[in-house]
């Protein structure tokens, strides 16, 4: 854990409260998919916490945000409504995109907050575009664009990456290195696994991060904003790991045990738990309270989504185009 | 004064950028050169680099950035130089700009316009002859057009910059150096109705694009031989005109669909389909169809004649459909 | 001894590995992963990575090594985990493999089989959901293969491996778990006829994939009722079965083509319009279709179901066919 | 010019023909298009003949090689005879491709000639994939993969080239770098533009070679052939330059004529007609003879293509797929 240098008690212990958050929400995610609940492809952040609270603290409320399918943890850090996003895995009307997307489709439009994409490499020319929306439109946002390790492999990173830096526009590239695409180590899919240096091969500024530290997270996160604010676009490498399996269909003969348990030694919530109290920045007390907090956050958000409708079916054909103006036909 | 398809694709291209301060135009070789077309010369002097974007070799991310600008609020015209090549953009085409609004539950839309040439005919070979705006034509989410006529060409961009969707124009290759008068009653156009290009009594050929003026020139051969064949002009591909079918068919009874895309699973087969569906009874023969022949489009001329559809053979499949063959 | 579609895919791969020795798979997460449906579990042990090759994230670059690779005499298995992302290698399956043999006059092929998942059904929403099969079998030069039974899922594969052209097979997500006895007769099968999964006398249902048991379940139904429906198993979607289907329409001269790709412009569209074509005057009736519903498809199971054909709604149909609706 | 090491005379002379039956050969090209003969695209090697020349004579027979629709260069070098590449400009059944492909499509099986590739960036992998068999194979041979800078802005090349080191497959990769991909200029495409950087960001040895040097090409394909022969693919990146327009269809209005004078003054033909003197290797009577034996050459392609047939129109759905067994359906 690094030093922590601006950090103060309040900070640190929101920083706590919304891993906490994405952590219990998620192990109820499992629960219910159990349960049957919540169905198709579920992706846990189970540790990554770290990499989205700490990137989206650093962004103001008219930045944008583009994910990947495992996007519960950036959804819920940017800040909507753990209902809601519950209601969307439960495919209510009440979800997030009204629950036709599901887990892998959360968006909220209000939030900047653009998906949820399944399509791995899909989302980073959509946020190389919304950059370029702000930068003509003279808009001072900083879009920050997540994906895995794993989508470096596909052209689209290079033709995106190519294109924000030709173009000087205000991306945050954060690629969530948590060494595996499915069961495909990164060795196994780059000549070079050096995400940071490829970046700097579009000219752009990247730096390799510890991604189980929220504080350096947030810190290195704070320069990028900064950087992209300015007008330029760079690349953050955060190095993580994910504890539990790719999807609810994987049985992990890719990995051993060993390794999940050396990494799980550096779980992010104990992390900061632990250099919390050393400097004095967070109390067992606060920790506790935030546990309640957060169990009270995620029993509320699992009663929304039971609450929830469903959308009848006659509305099925909605939302494929906008609704037209029936005059127009004339 | 006559102008041409170019021409009209190029004043449509000035209207949207004068009109909408959010419109701009995006693709390879649209500016310093001039498009590969010739359709945006002299943009980038009125317009300046900002506004007429060149692009690398790098359709999917393009595609892609223009879909995300039209999210951001920009109303974004893409050029993919050709459909060709548009398979490259494929995935950004179907899995975000046509799904964003479903996924989204109506939150969001990608108001986004990607324009194409399309078609063969001038001896491209293989990998650079395709038609494929009837198999774009599939995809719920996109609205699919086909200008065939010069006030297509001149108004239904401005049309499509006003939509809260995709839509995809396609112009035909062989179309641009067409030249004519613009009709000066013409000051805008809808993007819903299939067009009568020519009235006729005995026979409805359906068709788009290339095929129109191949139609109409069928049929003025038709008509000296006493068939009298009216040409509809489908313009939308997606969705289709289903009132303007019927209404067709009610008037002639015989139906051939003219499609220069390939025959199997193409276009043609959804017009055959729906007239079925929609006026079977009205039918006095089976509807055909006439479309390119199963085969990559071959390089010598007259193997590539051979494989489309011609006035000719347009005119021999309506005989036929008539009984007269 | 039972066995499910799954085992029978992986059967295949052996068959293949062991008795081409030019054969190898190659795919993302084939090897140490063991597939994303689970189908070459354990294929890593048996045959190591020379064979069973994990590849990258790179859909387009593996796939186009797949058409290299068999034009430099291999034969190789590309699998692609799902159609929803082969959209990324289009470019490579279409403007290569599809058309090398016709640009090089005959000279090359590119002997390649492109497997992949396929379908809806497991609320995977609107990324993960799509039906590409049909859409696929609009390109000349491709051969495409939906396995439906256990015996088809077995032998299918190792017939595509003869075959000196491109083949694509989509396997439906939905029928990998599916269990059942293969039949001991059957040692291989041929990649050309469409089969008669059910005789019947009133109605053929033509169809393909998951949509064969969905209609054997309908046809059950309305066995109860009196109307005696054949169930026609499309099996090959290009090039199609001509022959079969004029044979089932001289039986029943009725139609039902059930498909679980979206409506406009889908495979249903060319089976209604063949038809049409191939025997028009032995129909009693105007050919009808059921499709999923043109939307992307929606996550929540209610309206997941309602989008796609289902045996209830399959049975409905046939009977408005029949009259009897 | 570089030194010549160890170039003899009859390599000289042999380089020179080469290059000049190309020129040639494309010159009489430019006619037979205004006269209608050839159509379609037609892209032009005029400038670039030393990369073909130099490159592919580093080649065994055994080798593989692909290219782009700019190929009439690589065909000729690669010993193609001319009156087949022409037959095939004129869409004749004798033509290198039966007629089918014209000027984007030449193919030559026996030769290990594939193509001809008319998609930016579409044969990198089928390059990719050739080298694959070979070493599947246990075969000794390299291929060679052509294709413009401007190829590098698509994600295909990212993802072929990383392949190939991930593999460590013997391919060859040629970058004809001319500087224009159509009219835009390289800086106007990458945010990048070493292009020899960019493949050492796949861990693979890259050059820079002067590309209107066909002695300094030869030499480096040489060295660049050696090492995929050891089971290691390479880039060579060529800087050169077209001297004539992009195809029959542009007004050139991206780049002025003074630029196109000073590369002229570079032609490789006429350098390497000055060093082979200079060295005592070449002398003007054996260049006027090549002058006249190319000539002759070029006169009997056309003579060739002219008496060629056209297949007849019944043809027309030939080669889609092999012809099948009648028996099969049985
Ligand atoms: C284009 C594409 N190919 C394949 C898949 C299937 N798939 C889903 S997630 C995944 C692994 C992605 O790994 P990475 O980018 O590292 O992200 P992580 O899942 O580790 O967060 C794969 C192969 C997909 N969704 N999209
Ligand atoms: C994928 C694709 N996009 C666009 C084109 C149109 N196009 C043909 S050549 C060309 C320029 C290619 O430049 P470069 O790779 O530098 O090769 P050069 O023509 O200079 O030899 C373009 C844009 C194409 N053929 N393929
Ligand atoms: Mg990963
Ligand atoms: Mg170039």
């Amino acid at each position: 854990m690094t030093a922590l240098p601006a950090l103060d008690g309040p900070t640190a212990l929101e920083l706590y409260r919304e891993m906490l958050l994405i952590r219990r929400f998620e192990e109820r995610c499992v629960e219910l998919y159990g349960a049957g609940k919540i169905r198709g492809f579920l992706h846990l952040y189970d540790g990554e916490e770290a990499v989205a609270v700490g990137v989206l603290r650093a962004l103001a409320h008219h930045d944008a945000v583009v994910a990947t399918y495992r996007e519960h943890g950036q959804a819920l850090a940017r800040g909507l409504p753990a209902g809601e996003v519950m209601a969307e895995l439960f495919g209510k009307r009440e979800g997030s995109s009204g629950g036709r997307g599901g887990s892998m489709h959360v968006f909220d439009a209000k939030r900047r907050f653009y998906g949820g994409n399944a399509i791995v490499g899909g989302g980073i020319p959509i946020a190389v575009g919304l950059a370029l929306a702000d930068k003509l439109l003279a808009r001072p946002n900083v879009t920050v664009c997540f994906f895995g390790e794993g989508a470096v492999a596909e052209g689209e990173f290079h033709e995106s990456l190519n294109l924000a830096s030709l173009w000087r526009l205000p991306v945050v590239f954060v690629c969530e290195n948590n060494l595996y695409a499915m069961g495909s180590a990164l060795d196994v899919d780059e000549a070079e696994t050096d995400v940071a240096a490829k970046a700097r091969g579009y000219r752009m500024a990247a730096e390799r991060v510890d991604g189980m530290d929220v504080v350096a997270v947030l810190a290195a996160a704070r320069r990028a904003v900064e950087i992209a604010r300015k007008g330029a676009p760079c690349l953050l490498e955060m190095r993580t790991y994910r504890f539990r399996a790719h999807s609810m269909f994987d049985s992990q003969g890719y990995r051993d045990k060993a390794e999940i348990e050396r990494w799980r030694a550096r779980d992010p919530l104990t992390a900061l738990a632990h250099t919390g109290k050393a400097h004095g920045l967070l109390d067992d007390a606060a920790l506790a309270a935030a546990e309640v907090a957060v169990q009270r956050e995620v029993d509320d958000a699992v009663a929304f989504a039971e609450r929830g409708t469903l959308e009848p079916p006659e509305h099925l054909t909605r939302h494929v185009t906008a609704p037209r103006d029936p005059g127009r036909r004339a | 004064m006559t102008v041409s398809y170019r021409e009209c694709c190029k004043l449509a291209l000035r209207q949207c950028l004068d009109q909408e301060p959010r419109a701009f135009l995006m693709g390879e070789d649209v500016a310093a050169y001039g498009g590969c077309y010739a359709v945006s010369k002299g943009l980038l002097d009125l317009y300046g680099p900002e506004r007429i974007r060149d692009t690398p070799l790098s359709e999917s991310a393009f595609v892609g950035v223009g879909i995300g600008a039209a999210m951001g609020g920009m109303r974004p015209i893409v050029e993919v130089m050709t459909c060709n090549f548009s398979l490259l953009a494929l995935d950004q085409i179907i899995n975000n700009a046509a799904t964003l609004r479903h996924m989204s539950g109506g939150q969001l839309g990608a108001p986004v316009v990607i324009r194409m040439a399309t078609g063969a005919g001038r001896q491209l070979a293989a990998q650079h002859s395709h038609s494929f705006e009837g198999w774009y034509a599939h995809i719920p989410g996109l609205r699919i057009l086909a200008p065939a006529t010069l006030e297509d060409a001149r108004f239904m961009l401005p049309a499509a910059l006003r939509e809260q969707d995709p839509v995809m124009i396609f112009e035909h290759i062989f179309l641009y150096n067409q030249e004519g008068e613009l009709d000066a009653k013409v000051t805008a156009v809808d993007l819903e109705r299939a067009a009568v290009r020519r009235r006729g009594a005995h026979l409805s050929i359906l068709t788009y694009g290339a095929g129109v003026q191949k139609s109409l020139t069928a049929a003025e051969a038709l008509a000296a031989e006493g068939l009298d064949v009216e040409v509809i002009d489908l313009r939308v591909l997606r969705p289709l005109d289903d009132a303007a079918l019927i209404d067709t068919v009610k008037r002639t009874h015989r139906v051939l669909v003219v499609d220069e895309g390939w025959r199997s699973g193409g276009l043609s087969a959804e017009l055959v389909t729906r007239v079925c569906e929609l006026c079977f009874d009205e039918l006095d023969a089976p509807p055909a169809r006439l479309c390119t022949a199963e085969v990559p489009i071959p390089y010598p001329k007259h193997l590539e004649d051979a494989a489309l559809p011609q006035p000719a053979t347009i005119a021999a499949a309506a005989r036929r459909v008539c009984g007269r063959g």
